[in-house]
């Protein structure tokens, strides 16, 4: 049996996180942060996995989710009423977007295709009456091509590979099941290791990733993790159940 | 000059001139003494007239300015003479920037970024050299950021007469996709 | 078909289509089961109304043919709405023009006019004067429209051999919205 799987293409992170909210028939208020966020890397993933292109937008956005995740689990822990609800801001811009995504819907009714209204042109008004043949050139075509028939000029190949290669270099996902793996390979080789040393060069994205992976591996008894005051570096050793 | 005559070099000047014209134009054009408030009143006249007897040309009102064109009942006939410019269809990148610059105008760049969530100078350009929006001048902070609104193309685009003919952004709050 | 409808059909089709028209051409666009009388008829009675009333526009007979076009009597206000507040040179303009017609022939002057909204009469008279274009032939269509093409002068002013030469469009990415 064959499927025919059609993937959806979002115009950007709001477009996808407020498609994945709607799916769902709820309120934007009520949304829960790690089912959306667990939706959202699992489209990104979706993406890499039929190798199609992750716009940095998307990325940073995954990022961000992460992180808004891990600041509400505290947020829920403190029950401080003071400080202001992780979600908020991430509320806020998808309520915005979808009143626009709502409206151009409209907007694209009401556009009409064919013109039905038919205008005068203008009689041409010039300066001088005499016609100057030097001014007539391949380089004088060449300037005012894009002018006239509203072409762009393929310079922009060039900036889409320099994206592309930005994008290579430094717009991997990290999920955080490979962060999880990585600890484990890690900790084969050593019996226990400085959390600063395994986020040396890692850029935000990759922190978040790295720290959620350890919150998940002392949940599941992994590893125990150390730390002897407040801000000092933390220690992560193999766990019970490993 | 007499009001009949101020109407007739009104209806001269809109058919001459082809493209969207103010009353402070044509007022600067018929007769600079007169007052703008006679100018508007008797181009009202004129669009009313062209109207009521549902001519073949009319007058619309985009804005605050005039244009002549011919009457969408009779596009049929036109058509078989003029090839219609086809308008290419709007994606859908496109269309949501074209609707925040028309409900969020003056705007610029990165305030719709900052909506959207996603970059936008490729959509800006489409829009630009489509004539939907125009530059408007640059914010006055740092970076100087131009500014963006729409233009009366984008308003015979929708068909509307006026930004005001949007539905008010309220109004889809609360109501789903 | 009402009699009011034809005279506003007419109407609307001299305005748009702007150049002169015959009354077998009118009479095919409107409603070919009318006779060429009616529609004749009909035409003049267009062309009293508007005199009568001595309006803005008119309607002026050449040879046989029609055209719309203003009242004579307002040459002076025209004259100043005509007036460009950026002028173009002459040579801009037809550069302009010329570029259209290198990469779009064969072409019509009315194509050619969409593309540069403005009427391209004087400029392609210029070109012709200039031996840059040539007149090579007539479309078989509504008002059999001449049809235009660059010269081997053209070539040689640019210093090309062949049409071919032209930098490509191919290399411009099409704009869409």
């Amino acid at each position: 049996m064959k499927y025919n799987i059609q993937l959806q293409v979002y115009e950007g992170p709001l477009d996808l996180l407020y498609d994945l909210i709607s799916k769902q028939k709820i309120d934007i208020k009520d949304i829960s942060i790690s089912e959306i966020t667990k939706q959202y890397l699992k489209y990104l993933d979706l993406l890499e996995k039929m190798d199609l292109e992750i716009t940095s937008e998307f990325i940073t956005m995954a990022s961000k989710l992460l992180e808004i995740k891990s600041r509400y689990l505290l947020y829920k822990q403190k029950d401080d009423e003071e400080e202001e609800d992780p979600r908020l801001e991430l509320m806020e811009k998808l309520e915005e977007y979808k009143k626009f995504k709502i409206a151009s819907q409209d907007i694209k009714e009401n556009v009409s295709y064919i013109n039905e209204r038919f205008y005068r042109n203008k009689e041409e008004i010039v300066v001088d009456e005499k016609i100057d043949l030097d001014d007539i050139s391949i380089e004088a075509i060449k300037n005012i091509l894009p002018y006239i028939f509203k072409v762009r000029i393929s310079e922009e190949k060039t900036t889409n590979n320099d994206e592309k290669l930005n994008k290579i270099v430094r717009g991997r996902i990290i999920s955080v099941e490979e962060k999880m793996t990585e600890l484990r390979t890690i900790l084969e080789e050593n019996q226990e290791f400085m959390f600063t040393k395994i986020i040396n060069n890692c850029d935000k994205d990759e922190v978040i990733a790295t720290f959620l992976s350890i919150l998940e591996l002392i949940k599941a008894k992994e590893i125990v993790v150390i730390q002897d005051i407040f801000f000092d570096d933390i220690i992560i050793k193999k766990g019970s159940e490993m | 000059m007499k009001r009949e005559d101020i109407k007739h070099i009104i209806e001269a000047i809109l058919f001459a001139y082809g493209e969207p014209i103010s009353i402070k134009e044509l007022n600067y054009i018929v007769n600079e003494d007169l007052s703008s408030k006679e100018i508007e009143y008797m181009i009202n006249i004129l669009i009313e007239e062209y109207k009521e007897q549902n001519r073949g040309v009319q007058i619309i009102k985009l804005e605050n300015k005039y244009q002549m064109c011919t009457n969408k009942d009779y596009a049929g006939y036109i058509k078989k003479v003029l090839e219609p410019k086809k308008k290419k269809t709007l994606s859908q990148a496109t269309l949501e920037t074209l609707t925040i610059i028309a409900y969020k105008q003056p705007i610029t760049k990165i305030e719709i970024e900052n909506i959207r969530g996603v970059k936008c100078d490729k959509v800006l350009q489409t829009l630009l050299e489509n004539d939907l929006i125009r530059e408007a001048g640059r914010l006055n902070k740092i970076g100087k950021p131009i500014i963006y609104k729409t233009t009366n193309e984008f308003l015979k685009l929708i068909n509307i007469e006026k930004l005001e003919d949007l539905p008010p952004l309220e109004t889809y709050e609360n109501s789903e996709l």
